[in-house]
């Protein structure tokens, strides 16, 4: 497990960076942040704080999306990734599970699989063990693996997704709303996963969570991402204990967890209106 | 800011709704319209009548009916060149037919007939979806041309096959035959393509509108909602060919005086019709206007300063055209995916925001 | 058996001659769509480019001759040398990879994720543009295209099969070169679809036509796949253009094939290979007997433009995605 | 079969059954997706529907409104068997929804989003839908007015005129609510409206769901994984696992469901 | 000066047949500038103007140019002929559709302004049974005679005529139609193959011509007795066949090769002088050739309005009146330096088709050369005639036209 106290080694760093879309819409207003070697670090906030737009910004895929970052530097082992394209970006070891699950609807689960393991240069006998792996993870995807990603259920694709990225055995998962769509014992399942490759095998993660709660259990660093700005960072377990947090973020009043029943008024803190 | 949005608010749902809800925008549309109707008509010559405004008056009805079709309701159609023909040859059958009834109805009751047809051959979209219901309309296109050219009743056993229009009058001035006056043919059909632009406006705004493009970005979700998928397409496809017919009928009866099937409604027209949408805007009234304008001008224009201003050979030159019209839609594609009409609302946008971006 | 049987026949074994050419040009419509979602409106005049550039290779023609004469007031016209088939072969091949490479370049890059009817229109741009480039660069007059492909009917099955159906009947007439397409089109059709099933470009070539933006985010280089993609319907382009430019001589008609071959590409559906030749095998088959038993005798003939997209039509109301074609997903 | 009426704690009444699955079986191709399931949705109540991935939530709601046909078994509906129909149709009788994979329709605007929630309570025709001023016009603005209020009531009115794609997906979630309610359904199924949301919005959801039962009586089916949310406003709650019902009744009942916390809890939840 | 505008198709599916012809017509009068210093000493001035065989354009064209004061139009597509008809007469332009376009229009009483002489599509339907007529001796009843044709306007032209001539002739006629563009026509030749018919004509246009006299070869039909109308016997039509169009026939209205006086001089003043419309290798060729005839016979017009009106600088209603009056002499076409070139003819304002006179060429495929193989023979006006008249007072009553002379 990562020790925060020591100083590491930062793998991946954003500096200051803004994003237009269409050229007009402007969504990152400076965001910064760096991810460590070995670390899990979690990027939270509420809808449309542009949480997706930072990572797609990271992993260079906002170009398809026309927006494009405007201002601000991102370099990942102190290399600029500006102007590497999503398939170089990937063969440094940089995947990103994108949210929304976006399975190739016409292949079949092993098909999909096997995509991810696309830019490595590895031997059928590898692959196949890495098959069987993602398997183990998941072994809903083995009863499954012979029909089209387009006829399995919501959470079945969402697995196949992460399958796919760890198939490339990446250095960095950006992990986009993992959790989302997917029954408890399955989110806790897969951020056990996340936990395992961190632990057993080293790979980094920056994941995008709505699910604040799960996130800051398994993170070691959170962001907390508003309307496009970096509102406060600072390690998992401080974040937690944050009232602040605690109110917006994990429901929790003073005396333990709120029911959703009894929250009677509206809020009226319509960040993403602003 | 010389373009602004702020500063006006509407106290009624009815005003909010309204086409131009910009001061400015509406008064550039009623000073547009007054120039159509009050000056041009004094200063259009047979050059200008029929090389570009006429071609492109006609060239917006079917602009418009097929973005009803293509761009409102998403059923990407090849069959425009097709329809097109229905309304010309049922505008000729009706004026040979009737000697006596009004040019105006003989239109509209071409329109009316090709909505029929239209129909006719959209029954099979309610299975066939996307790039296989375009090609699928191509049966329509090349049926049709078959039937025009086949049987004779149609062109009234002439020995040729060619259908020429007779002279019609309205009001005393003859709009179609080879005695029209540039003026009248051109109010003529201004009248077709204001009108018909107000109800297609109008109809793609209400709930008619909603059904088409609910249709077109997701038919399941749209049908699960309650709308009726058959009925709905059925509606576009046959309001499309309502204007694509009077578009047809437009382009024989008063545009070319004469036509044959295969060379004047073939599949090129059918192509030409969809650029139009495509660069001018999909789903937007504002865009057939403003594709149909560049579909037509464009060739003249570089024409004109090809071979007028550089002396350039005319074959050269247009084979030339080929390649800038060619590169001018890939360039405009890529510019802006979504046409002329996006680029201008962009601009506006900018404008807004101007001399403060964000 | 009575003659009119066996003209029957004739008539059948020719419709499926006829359905691999048509086949030859849907087949690159096929392997385009397959790989990115484009509907390659501009496979046919691709034929015709790559047959134009193999014929001005062969005989040494001058690329923009005609230009550069009106510009310069030069009389240029030929290079003087012909080329050996195999060599023009070779470097027609080259151009149309070259071509590959500057569609990617110029358009698909910045048409990434678009909607198909976006990348649809571009191509029809694009088959604009090469239209009037392949004017500029090889001229507009008809050429003839030989490449040692024998042409004309097949004596040797005439004589077997002459004495088949009476006096009334002369023995089958199949043309060699429709035979000849028929080779090629089953040699390139049993390699691409090994190319597509089990090899690792060909999965990454159908999740690029699933989603781009999945498929950039795993990794693939939407850039090498389209390039390779681009290039190998390039080179089907290149043999329908010698098997149709054979035929009638390359000029600007033999854009107009890929008409032809969009019925098929209906019937067949559009993400299949094997769709590809049995669609075709259909279609012509279908509107030959049509224009023999029914279109020629009560119709007054020339029904088989129409009556190829109507029999598809008719085909895809009951299977909306062409015989062969993926089942279109339909969930919420 | 519950027929009796009754008043929940917070006052609610609750009447008998709207809709009744009876034993139910779909299959696709090989894949059996529900597998013999009964349960019934009563008047006014708020029913959920929990399970793992893949049990075959989604498929249920959607032989709920029609877009599914089972091989067997039965829909009942207003205690009469409901025969084979089109999804349209059954949106006529009052079954509006959300879906999984928002389906919002892209190319339009919020409020037109919200608009054609309201088609099948215009009426006017084609023609005067073409010359728009007289009954077309009023047709509109009536239905607008509805339609505002519930973009007030949803909170949403700053993106009125937004096109859907541009909002973020939480919003996005929320026009799709909006587009429901204001068919004004007399039964609304919501498949996973909370999911990719934050503690806050999901308060913010729930309240409004919660709401729209109360003030509008609107009978509710959802299908949520959030525990949490499921055992706070849900009256009664289904359990599937693999096609299979393995639980039925209050959120208690089902909490301490051995079966269900094997399946699907893992662990037992607060 | 005096203004023809060429109305030429250098692009589009029909760019090898239309090149030429522009290339002949635009040459000719640069020659005439040249040479003889104008018309009348007034000089010529040719106005491109390309349509690519495209209608619409074809309007674009006659509107842009006719405001330089163009004398006539050669339209060079039935298509645009038929939507000039209207038009120029209401401008008072003539227009001369040579060969192509309305038949009708011969009827000058009821055309005023179109003139499509020296010989018509009905006219060539005729010259081409009168020619195996020839071949057999003025006996063909029994025998079999199919049309290939181009599934148009253009294509269906001949199918009249034929059908009253069988009526005549007591042939057996079977209509073969060849849908647009024509690359694909197994069905027809398996057909002819099937039906051995003693002759097939041909009303072809474009990618149809090769593909029909490729299908021939290579069902081994006799080429002799094949036989095309003038649009589909030029050397584009049989040079890719090879050595199999060999024997091929088509009907001519004029000369072929460059074996005359004028070729010398348009090569001297005008491919020389490197002011030719093209690559100037194509004189002698029969599209060429053509080309440069239509314009001899306008400027012939020319002259002769000239003279009729005593002023040298045109107009088009004088050119009109030049075109009605044109007289074509051996005589004239021999000091021109083209004897023999055409039939002899002279117009009035009854007829302004001309007589119908042709002759048929055929095709050597060894020294790739036309041959004209039979004289300017004449075609059986009885028949023609009548359905003229038919169809032009049809179209003078839609038109409520009187029919005059003036
Ligand atoms: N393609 C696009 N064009 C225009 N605006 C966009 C686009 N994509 C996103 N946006 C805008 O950018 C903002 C941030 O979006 P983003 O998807 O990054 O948020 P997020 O934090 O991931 O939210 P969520 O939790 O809902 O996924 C939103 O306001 C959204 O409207
Ligand atoms: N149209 C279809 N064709 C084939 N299989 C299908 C189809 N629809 C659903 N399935 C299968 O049925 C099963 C149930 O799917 P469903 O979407 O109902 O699950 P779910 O309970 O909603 O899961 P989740 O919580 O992940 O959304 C899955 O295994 C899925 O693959
Ligand atoms: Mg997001
Ligand atoms: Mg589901």
């Amino acid at each position: 497990m990562l020790d925060t106290t020591e100083p590491t080694e930062t793998l991946l760093e954003v500096n200051n960076i803004e994003v237009i879309y269409n050229h007009v819409i402007l969504v990152l207003k400076g965001v910064s942040l760096s991810v460590p070697k070995g670390g899990i670090t979690a990027l939270l906030g509420g809808n449309g704080a542009g949480k997706t737009t930072t990572l797609k910004a990271i992993s260079n895929l906002l170009h398809s999306e026309r927006g494009e970052v405007t201002k601000g530097s991102i370099s990942y082992r102190n290399a600029p990734v500006a102007d590497l394209n999503p398939s170089a970006l990937v063969k440094k070891g940089v995947i990103q599970v994108m949210e929304g699950r976006h399975c190739f609807e016409h292949l079949t689960i092993e098909e999909n699989l096997m995509t991810g393991a696309y830019t490595r240069g590895a031997g059928r006998g590898e692959i196949a063990k890495d098959l069987e792996m993602v398997y183990e993870y998941f072994p809903r995807l083995r009863e499954r693996r012979k029909s089209q990603a387009g006829y399995t259920s919501g959470g079945e694709q969402q697995m196949c997704a992460i399958g796919r990225a760890l198939m490339s055995r990446p250095e960095t998962v950006l992990l986009d709303e993992p959790s989302m769509g997917l029954a408890p014992q399955l989110v806790e399942e897969i951020f056990g996963i996340v936990k395992d490759l961190n632990e057993r095998e080293g790979v980094s993660f920056l994941l995008a969570e709505q699910n604040t709660n799960v996130a800051l259990r398994f993170a070691h660093y959170g962001y907390i991402l508003e309307s496009g700005r970096v509102v406060m960072d600072g390690p998992a377990d401080e974040l937690r204990e944050n009232p602040d947090v605690k109110e917006f973020y994990l429901g929790m009043s003073d005396d333990g967890r709120k029911s959703f029943r009894d929250v009677r008024s509206y809020r009226r803190r319509k960040r993403w209106l602003s | 800011m010389f373009y602004r949005e702020a500063g006006e608010f509407k106290t009624t749902y009815a005003k909010d709704q309204q086409t131009f809800p910009i001061a400015l925008d509406r008064w550039g549309y009623f000073i547009t319209l007054a120039l159509a109707f009050l000056a041009v008509p004094f200063f259009i010559n047979d050059y200008w009548a029929n090389a570009v405004v006429l071609p492109f008056l006609i060239y917006v009805i079917a602009a418009l009916g097929l973005n009803i079709l293509t761009g409102y309701c998403g059923q990407v159609s090849l069959g425009t060149g097709g329809f097109m023909a229905v309304g010309a040859y049922a505008s000729y059958k009706l004026m040979t037919a009737f000697p006596d009834l009004n040019i105006v109805f003989v239109i509209l009751l071409s329109g009316g007939i090709t909505a029929l047809v239209g129909m006719l051959f959209g029954l099979p979209s309610l299975r066939i979806k996307g790039f296989y219901l375009a090609v699928a309309t191509l049966a329509a296109q090349f049926f049709l041309v078959w039937l025009f050219n086949k049987v004779p009743w149609f062109y009234n056993y002439s020995a040729s096959g060619q259908i020429s229009a007779p002279e019609r009058t309205l009001f005393g001035q003859a709009v179609t035959g080879a005695n029209a006056v540039p003026a009248i043919s051109y109010l003529f059909c201004l009248v077709f393509v204001v009108v018909l632009a107000w109800a297609a406006r109008n109809l793609t705004r209400g709930a008619n509108g909603r059904k088409w493009m609910a249709i077109r970005d997701m038919d399941i979700a749209a049908e699960i909602i309650g709308v009726n998928p058959l009925k709905t397409k059925l509606t576009a496809f046959g309001v499309s060919s309502f204007y694509i017919g009077v578009s047809g009928a437009l382009l024989f009866a008063v545009y070319l005086g004469a036509a044959e099937v295969g060379e004047a409604f073939g599949i090129n027209k059918s192509f030409l019709v969809l650029f139009m949408i495509i660069i001018g805007g999909l789903g937007s009234i504002f865009g057939s206007f403003a594709g149909a304008a560049f579909m037509v001008l464009m060739p003249v224009l570089l024409k004109n300063i090809m071979v007028g201003q550089f002396g350039f050979p005319t074959d050269i030159a247009a084979h030339f055209e080929f390649v800038i019209v060619g590169g001018l839609i890939v360039v405009f594609l890529i510019v802006e995916p979504h046409g002329l009409a996006m680029l201008w609302r962009i601009a506006k946008e900018k404008l807004r925001l101007w001399p403060f971006p964000h | 058996m009575s003659a009119g049987f066996y003209f029957g026949v004739e008539v059948f074994l020719n419709g499926l001659m006829a359905g691999v050419m048509y086949s030859l040009v849907a087949l690159g419509f096929v392997l385009i769509f397959k790989a990115s979602g484009i509907f390659n409106y501009a496979q046919g005049v691709m034929a015709l480019f790559a047959a134009l550039t193999l014929v001005g290779f062969q005989s040494g023609q001058i690329p923009f001759a005609h230009l550069i004469n009106a510009v310069f007031g030069t009389e240029l016209h030929h290079f003087g040398w012909k080329m050996p088939t195999i060599l023009a072969l070779i470097f027609t091949l080259m151009v149309m990879i070259l071509f590959a490479f500057l569609v990617e370049k110029f358009i698909l890059k910045h048409l990434v994720n678009q909607e198909p009817i976006i990348l649809f229109m571009a191509t029809i741009g694009l088959a604009y543009f090469m239209e009037g480039f392949g004017d500029l660069m090889w001229g507009s007059e008809i050429k003839k295209l030989d490449i040692g492909i024998p042409q004309g009917g097949n004596f040797w099955l005439e004589e077997k099969t002459a004495t088949l159906g009476g006096d009334g009947f002369y023995g089958f007439y199949l043309d060699n070169l429709d035979i000849w397409a028929t080779v090629c089109a089953i040699i390139l059709v049993a390699s691409l679809v090994v190319f597509s099933q089990y090899t690792k470009t060909g999965r990454a070539l159908r999740a690029v036509a699933d989603d781009h933006q999945a498929a950039l985010s795993v990794g693939i280089s939407l850039r090498a796949i389209w390039v390779i993609v681009w290039s190998i319907a390039g080179f089907v382009a290149l043999i329908a253009g010698i098997m149709w430019g054979s035929k009638s001589g390359v000029q600007f008609s033999l854009s107009l094939i890929a008409l032809k071959a969009l019925p098929v590409l209906m019937l067949g559906g559009f993400t299949s290979i094997p769709g590809a030749i049995i669609g075709g095998l259909i279609i012509g088959v279908g509107e030959k007997m049509f224009e023999f038993l029914i279109g020629a005798p009560f119709l007054g003939g020339a029904t088989e433009n129409w009556f190829a997209y109507m029999l598809a039509l008719l085909f895809l109301v009951f299977r909306p995605q062409g015989l062969f074609g993926e089942k279109i997903i339909e969930r919420v | 079969m519950n027929t009796q009426s009754y008043v929940t704690a917070d006052g609610r009444t609750i009447g008998p059954a709207v809709m009744e699955m009876k034993n139910i079986t779909l299959r696709f191709g090989g894949v059996v997706a529900i597998k013999d399931i009964s349960f019934d949705i009563r008047q006014g109540e708020i029913r959920a529907i929990i399970g793992p991935n893949g049990a075959g939530k989604s498929s249920m709601l959607n032989v709920m409104n029609g877009f599914y046909h089972p091989q067997e078994g039965e829909v009942m509906f207003h205690g009469t068997k409901r025969r084979a129909m089109r999804p349209h149709q059954i949106a006529h009788q009052g079954i509006a929804r959300t879906f999984q994979n928002i389906a919002l329709f892209k190319g339009m605007s919020t409020l037109d989003n919200i608009m054609t929630g309201r088609l099948t309570h215009m009426k006017s025709g084609l023609l005067r839908q073409m010359v728009w001023w007289g009954a077309s016009e009023r047709d509109e603005v009536k239905n607008r007015e509805v339609v505002e209020k519930i973009i007030d009531f949803l909170e949403i009115q700053a993106i009125r005129k937004t096109p859907v794609g541009r909002l973020p997906y939480g919003l996005q979630k929320r026009v799709e609510l909006a587009r429901a309610l204001a068919a004004e359904p007399k039964l609304l199924l919501l498949d996973e409206p909370m999911a990719g949301m934050n503690v806050e919005e999901k308060e913010d959801m729930s309240r409004f769901i919660l709401d729209v039962n109360d003030e509008f009586g609107t009978t509710i089916a959802l299908i949520e994984h959030d525990m949490g949310v499921v055992m706070d406003i849900a009256d009664r709650v289904v359990v599937m696992d693999y096609g299979k019902k393995i639980g039925d009744g209050t959120p208690e009942e089902v909490r301490t469901n051995q079966n269900v916390i094997d399946a699907y809890l893992g662990v037992a939840h607060d | 000066d005096l203004v023809f505008p060429s109305l030429s198709y250098r692009t589009g599916p029909y760019a090898a047949n239309g090149i030429p012809f522009a290339d002949g017509y635009e040459d000719y009068f640069t020659l005439v500038n040249a040479r003889d210093g104008g018309i009348g000493g007034v000089p010529a001035r040719v106005v491109k103007c390309e349509t690519g065989y495209n209608t619409e354009k074809g309007v674009e064209c006659y509107e842009s140019t006719k405001g330089e004061g163009a004398l006539v139009y050669q339209p060079l597509s039935t298509g645009i002929t038929y939507q000039l008809i209207p038009k120029a007469t209401a401008d008072g332009i003539p227009v001369h559709s040579m060969g192509y376009g309305r038949t009708s229009a011969a009827n000058g009483k009821v055309f005023s302004n179109i003139f499509n002489y020296p010989a018509n599509y009905w006219n060539g339907a005729s010259l081409a049974v009168n020619h195996i007529l020839d071949e057999n001796g003025g006996d063909i009843k029994g025998k079999k005679i199919a049309l290939l044709y181009h599934n148009s306007a253009y294509g269906k032209e001949p199918i009249r005529t034929l059908e009253e001539l069988a009526k005549k002739h007591g042939y057996d006629l079977s209509l073969l139609a060849v849908d647009h563009p024509g690359q694909e026509q197994k069905s027809q030749w398996l057909q002819i193959r099937r039906e051995k018919p003693d002759y097939v004509l041909m009303w072809g246009w474009g990618v149809m011509n090769q593909v029909a006299i490729q299908e021939a070869a290579n069902i081994r039909f006799p080429m002799d007795n094949f036989i095309g109308v003038w649009w589909s016997g030029s050397e584009v039509d049989v040079v890719p066949a090879g050595e199999g169009a060999n024997g091929y026939k088509a009907l001519a209205m004029h000369a072929v090769g460059d074996d005359f006086p004028v070729f010398d001089d348009l090569r001297k003043y005008v491919v020389d002088a490197g002011t030719a419309a093209g690559a100037g290798d194509q004189l002698g060729t029969v599209l060429y050739n053509r080309g440069m005839y239509a314009a001899m016979l306008a400027v012939e017009a020319a002259k002769t309005a000239q003279a009729l009106h005593g002023v040298a600088e045109i107009n088009p209603a004088q050119m009109r009146d030049g075109m009605e009056a044109l007289e074509m002499t051996e005589a004239k076409m021999a000091a021109l330096g083209m004897p023999g070139f055409g039939p002899e003819f002279t117009v009035t304002c009854e007829n302004h088709g001309g007589p119908g006179l042709g002759a048929v060429q055929q095709w050597n495929a060894t020294d790739k050369t036309w041959s004209l193989i039979s004289d300017y023979g004449p075609s059986d006006m009885e028949v023609i005639g009548k359905l003229i008249m038919e169809d032009s007072s049809a179209f003078a009553a839609e038109n409520n036209i009187s029919e005059s002379c003036n």
